[in-house]
């Protein structure tokens, strides 16, 4: 439903229609207005702000340890790896590091909200071109997922696991169990994804040759994760700027070159199964000892700025800290992947028809809140 | 109610000698109606749309009650469930949403972000503080977010008021009995 | 229900004509009662066969998506759509303030009435029919054609933007697929060399036409599946309400007993299209026969022609409903470039191969 | 390329620019007047080809408005932070870098809205996060707002 009911009297023979703020294929609050000739899309202007919740200024009134919780509100789909960011960017100006074993559960529980996420999208791509089927399918493995969060940290989605210094608590004795359980079931189910979308004619004909993004484009709207990687872009943090003993594992950096909306899908495709390699190769492998360092009570960081970049499962996110000495960030400011993505979605749906707007919106994987935050 | 909802149909049977007499009351039936089909309009916002999703998958399955036809039009909709944190520059627009959709309408707060502003309560600018400053709730959810079994209380627990409405007059309450 | 089934329907009809003639001694009311009788009894087949569909698909897709589907209300969730029924005729009916009020409350009525009036024709069973008219199948596509006009006007009428386009999309698609629906209602009509609906099912009496037809007649009834699919406006081609793109189409503005017309008219228009494929290809009420093995035949001749017919005609609901749960959503593009640039130049080759096939009698 | 490298390079281009190296990287001071030729240097100069902005934001310091861009070049992986001075409280204003870097558009947009910040020549410079009459600039250290409950 539109904002606006009514046509708007532009300019003579101009039709603009308003996509959300409530619409299903937005995924949240995202208005688009959207400049027509017939099907065709003439200009696109995104309006942002309808989840807008301040938590930038919120923050600034918060102690270290407790501005964390609200980044797992902005991009509630790699929940956890917003946190990892937050305790990472204290522990730099703290000039500590998590123990090795804190270390690893981090990455595990990284790699398993990455998956969850991907799953997530995989099921929504389908849902938003049409196809219903998928999305239970996708959700069926996920829910495995959340099952080991909850276990883990007694949260579905918005996890809080990671604290200055490491983690909150140890995992469950049960957790790797579990998680090696959940891994062969999601490996085996792979196929399955690919049987029910991947090569489905429709679907590449939905998706092929849409909304390309050359490389050029991607490094200068600043795209990162998967959209800029389907463009060739090589900018995986995890590799570029190792952090947490990423540095120490094996896995591939998924690079294609299409830059359409079909190689934005098998990029996240790939992902998944290397998100699993990351977790088969750690999950036997978790160090013993300390999942904490040890932390004052109240966390008071040197004066000075500390900026500390992840991979969420969109992109990368960057934190930024600005201290004055005192118990609460003078400000931060965090640089969400999902805002620079949404920024290329004009550039790359012009000209396009409205179905190929949803495929775009669909592969580039908006998470509102992340952009508004 | 414990009685109507053992209930197939909101009717009882009376014995004749040839058969029977299928007799209802016209509230009970448009209760039942009611209550036993609320499509939520598709309109979430935050974290907690993800777990109305979740309550829509395979393993809570909402579609067991029949709230699986969720309408994308406000125009179709019997329900909205406002899943997530809204902001000034929203509460216009759900406001809308709600005059849009036609009577008999019924709204569930799904989070703490909708019930007080939960955890950007404090020193935000731009939250509504809950979302009944700008429509009428009928049911609360706590929980941030809350689980999707939780979801599926609530709109159970929104199908028990329902069954206390009347169609004529006031709604069933204690004393109005 | 077992006598039921095998009571011939004619002498009912009969039956009831003759006590009719009877009592009122006069031919233009007899006539008329009948047809009052014949309507009624049509609006009384529709609705439960509406709920039942309804709950079909809602199981059928339950049962694609590893869920359970509707179980509380009722046993095994059947009364579901019974109360989704009530509660939409008793929900408000909201008119947009700017909309063309009359077109806007036309539009559903129109929608719903052309789906009922191509239902005529349709043998449900043997001689159970309600008009066997000697143009069946044109009147059929003919009348079917009209539907569009519907929703063009609820389209235009809404004063909503998605809906326009959904309207525009929905006219686009219905005009092309028209013609492979016609197509392909042709090659039947070219090997049976009738148009009535009892010529039809009676020529299948020695095998069903997608049997004897060898390859060209196989290749029709795909593309009615096909095209049929695309002209009730059906995932993959529901371009016209697509939920992702336009909210919902072309009745997004409409709500309460307006919106219920057009679920009701969907639900017609699925068993309308899917009787009429049963018909023309797998025969109708015609039991499954093989040339002449008699003994078989006469086997086969003890099942219920209204079991045949139904069960026909519930398979290829099932196959169009597996579609809408299966397949991703076309662009309106590629759905007009399927119909120009494949379907209709096959299903015109297709017509000749069937042609030279009638004229040289090689079909069995 | 080294910090040290960097900072000759830029030396013998723009003589004017000062250097703080107590953060994690190279950090560069200009003033607002020389923004535009020093991003065109660090963008186009093949010897930095800083093609990534990859933050901007803008710290208010009460006294006055500090931008801060963040840079990354994809080819010569490395990184650095120029930061421009807005003295003006009242009025601050600094050149836009849209068309050098096309992300700097909804992010210059997003400071304008939370600092009020103009962006002189800024294709469309608009509220992006609150609406059109909001009054005030949020993040501002003397932003008041009287319906903020604060802990």
């Amino acid at each position: 439903m539109s904002l606006l009911g009514e046509p708007e009297l532009t300019e003579e023979g101009e039709f603009v229609i308003n996509i959300g703020p409530q619409h299903p294929s937005t995924h949240g609050v995202l208005h688009l207005k959207v400049w027509l000739d017939g099907e065709t899309i003439k200009k696109i202007q995104p309006h942002l702000g309808y989840i807008h919740r301040s938590i930038e200024k919120m923050s600034e009134s918060l102690s270290y340890r407790n501005f964390i919780y609200a980044t797992s509100r902005m991009d509630y789909l790699s929940a956890h790896i917003n946190n990892q960011a937050c305790a990472l960017t204290v522990e730099k100006g703290l000039q500590i590091e998590a123990p090795p074993r804190a270390q690893a559960i981090r990455i595990l529980m990284a790699e398993l909200t990455r998956l969850s996420s991907h799953q997530l999208w995989w099921g929504c791509t389908g849902l938003d071109l049409g196809a219903v089927t998928p999305f239970f399918y996708a959700f069926r493995e996920r829910e495995l997922i959340m099952e080991i969060m909850e276990e883990t940290c007694g949260a579905r989605l918005t996890q809080n696991y990671s604290v200055p210094g490491g983690v909150m608590y140890d995992v469950h004795p049960n957790f790797q169990n579990r998680v090696k359980d959940v891994m062969k079931q999601v490996k085996s189910r792979f196929r399955e994804y690919e049987e029910a979308l991947t090569g489905n004619v429709i679907f590449e004909q939905r998706t092929k040759g849409v909304g390309y993004l050359s490389a050029e484009d991607a490094i200068s709207f600043g795209c990162t994760g998967p959209t800029a990687r389907a463009s060739g872009v090589s900018c995986d943090i995890r590799k570029w700027f190792p952090y947490d003993g990423y540095d120490k594992l094996q896995f591939d950096e998924i690079i294609m070159t299409g830059g359409d909306s079909y190689t934005r899908y098998m990029v996240r495709m790939e992902e998944m199964k290397q998100s699993v390699a990351i977790i088969e190769q750690l999950i036997d492998n978790i160090p013993e000892g300390d999942f904490q360092a040890k932390t004052k009570m109240v966390i008071k960081l040197p004066k000075g700025e500390f900026y500390q970049r992840v991979e969420t499962a969109r992109g990368e996110l960057g934190v930024y800290i600005v201290s004055d000495g005192a118990a609460s960030p003078y400000r931060i400011k965090y640089r969400s992947p999902n805002f620079s993505n949404l920024s290329a979605l004009s550039h790359m749906a012009t000209g396009a028809k409205i179905g190929d707007l949803v495929a775009i919106m669909a592969t580039i994987d908006l998470v509102i809140p992340d952009v508004d935050r | 109610m414990a009685e109507t909802e053992k209930m197939i149909f909101p009717a009882q049977l009376h014995q004749t000698a040839d058969g029977g007499i299928v007799v209802s009351k016209l509230d009970d039936m448009i209760n039942w109606a009611r209550s036993n089909s609320l499509w939520p309009l598709v309109f979430g916002t935050s974290c907690c749309a993800i777990e109305m999703m979740s309550a829509a998958d395979a393993k809570y399955d909402w579609s067991r009650f029949g709230f699986e036809v969720a309408r994308a039009t406000p125009r179709q909709a019997d329900l909205i469930i406002v899943a997530g944190t809204i902001v000034m520059k929203m509460a216009p627009v759900l406001k809308r949403l709600y005059d849009q959709m036609p009577d008999p309408k019924y709204v569930i707060a799904m989070g703490a972000c909708t019930i007080s502003g939960g955890p950007f309560f404090y020193n935000t600018y731009s939250v509504v503080k809950g979302v009944d400053h700008v429509i009428p709730v009928d049911v609360y959810i706590p929980g941030c977010p809350p689980r999707p079994e939780a979801l599926l209380h609530a709109m159970i627990t929104l199908q028990e008021k329902i069954k206390h409405e009347t169609y004529f007059g006031k709604a069933k309450t204690e004393e109005g009995k | 229900m077992a006598l039921f089934l095998t009571i011939s329907f004619s002498s009912i009809a009969t039956g009831i004509h003759t006590w009719l003639a009877g009592t009122m001694q006069n031919e233009m009311l007899v006539k008329i009662t009948e047809m009052a009788i014949a309507g009624i009894s049509l609006l009384l087949f529709l609705v439960p066969l509406c709920f039942f569909l309804g709950y079909m698909e809602r199981k059928v897709a339950a049962f694609m998506q590893i869920r359970l589907g509707p179980n509380r209300v009722g046993p095994k969730g059947s009364l579901q759509i019974v109360a989704d029924t009530i509660k939409l005729l008793l929900k408000e009916g909201l008119t947009p303030t700017a909309s063309d009020k009359f077109l806007f409350n036309l539009a559903p009525m129109i929608v719903v009435v052309t789906s009922m009036l191509v239902m005529a024709p349709i043998a449900f069973a043997k001689d159970f029919q309600i008009w066997d008219l000697s143009i069946g199948v044109l009147y059929v596509s003919s009348v079917s054609s009209i539907a569009v006009i519907g929703i063009l006007m609820a389209g235009w009428s809404s004063y909503n933007k998605y809906s326009l386009l959904g309207a525009m999309r929905s006219g686009a698609q219905i005009v092309s697929y028209e013609l492979s629906v016609g197509l392909s209602l042709i090659s039947i009509v070219i090997l049976t060399g009738s148009l009535r609906m009892s010529d039809i099912v009676m020529s299948q009496e020695n095998g069903w036409w997608i049997f004897k037809g060898h390859i060209p007649v196989l290749i029709s009834f795909v593309i009615f599946v096909i095209a049929s699919t695309a002209e009730i406006n059906r995932a993959p081609f529901d371009l016209a309400e697509a939920e992702q793109e336009l909210t919902a189409g072309f009745h997004t503005e409409y709500s309460g007993m307006k919106f219920a017309m057009f679920l009701l008219a969907e639900y017609i228009n699925l068993f309308v299209v899917s009787a009429i494929g049963a018909t023309l290809f797998l025969g109708g009420w015609m039991p499954f026969h093989i040339g002449h093995w008699e003994a078989f035949n006469h086997i086969m001749d003890f099942i219920p022609s209204s079991l045949w017919f139904f069960g026909k005609t519930f398979a290829i609901i099932f196959i169009i409903m597996q579609f809408r749960w299966t397949f991703p959503r076309l662009r309106v593009d590629q759905l007009l470039t399927l119909e120009w640039k494949y379907l209709l130049p096959i299903s015109m080759v297709n017509v000749l191969f069937v042609t030279v096939m009638a004229i040289m009698g090689w079909h069995f | 390329m080294t910090n040290e490298e960097i900072k000759t390079a830029v030396s013998a281009l723009f003589p004017s620019v000062t250097y703080d190296e107590t953060g994690e990287f190279l950090t560069l001071l200009i003033t607002p007047a020389e923004i535009r030729s020093v991003m065109k240097a660090l963008r186009y100069n093949t010897e930095f080809s800083f093609d990534y902005m990859f933050c901007l934001t803008c710290i208010d310091w009460k006294t006055h408005f500090m931008m801060v861009y963040h840079l990354l070049s994809k080819t010569h992986r490395h990184n650095i932070v120029v930061k421009a001075k807005i003295a003006d409280v009242n009025k601050p204003e600094i050149e836009t870098l849209c068309d050098i870097w096309q992300t700097a558009n909804f992010h210059e947009r997003e400071v304008y809205d939370l600092f009020g910040i103009r962006f002189l020549n800024h294709p469309d410079l608009r509220r992006l996060l609150l609406d059109e009459g909001w009054d005030g600039y949020p993040l501002r250290k003397n932003y008041v707002d009287e319906n903020m409950i604060s802990l």
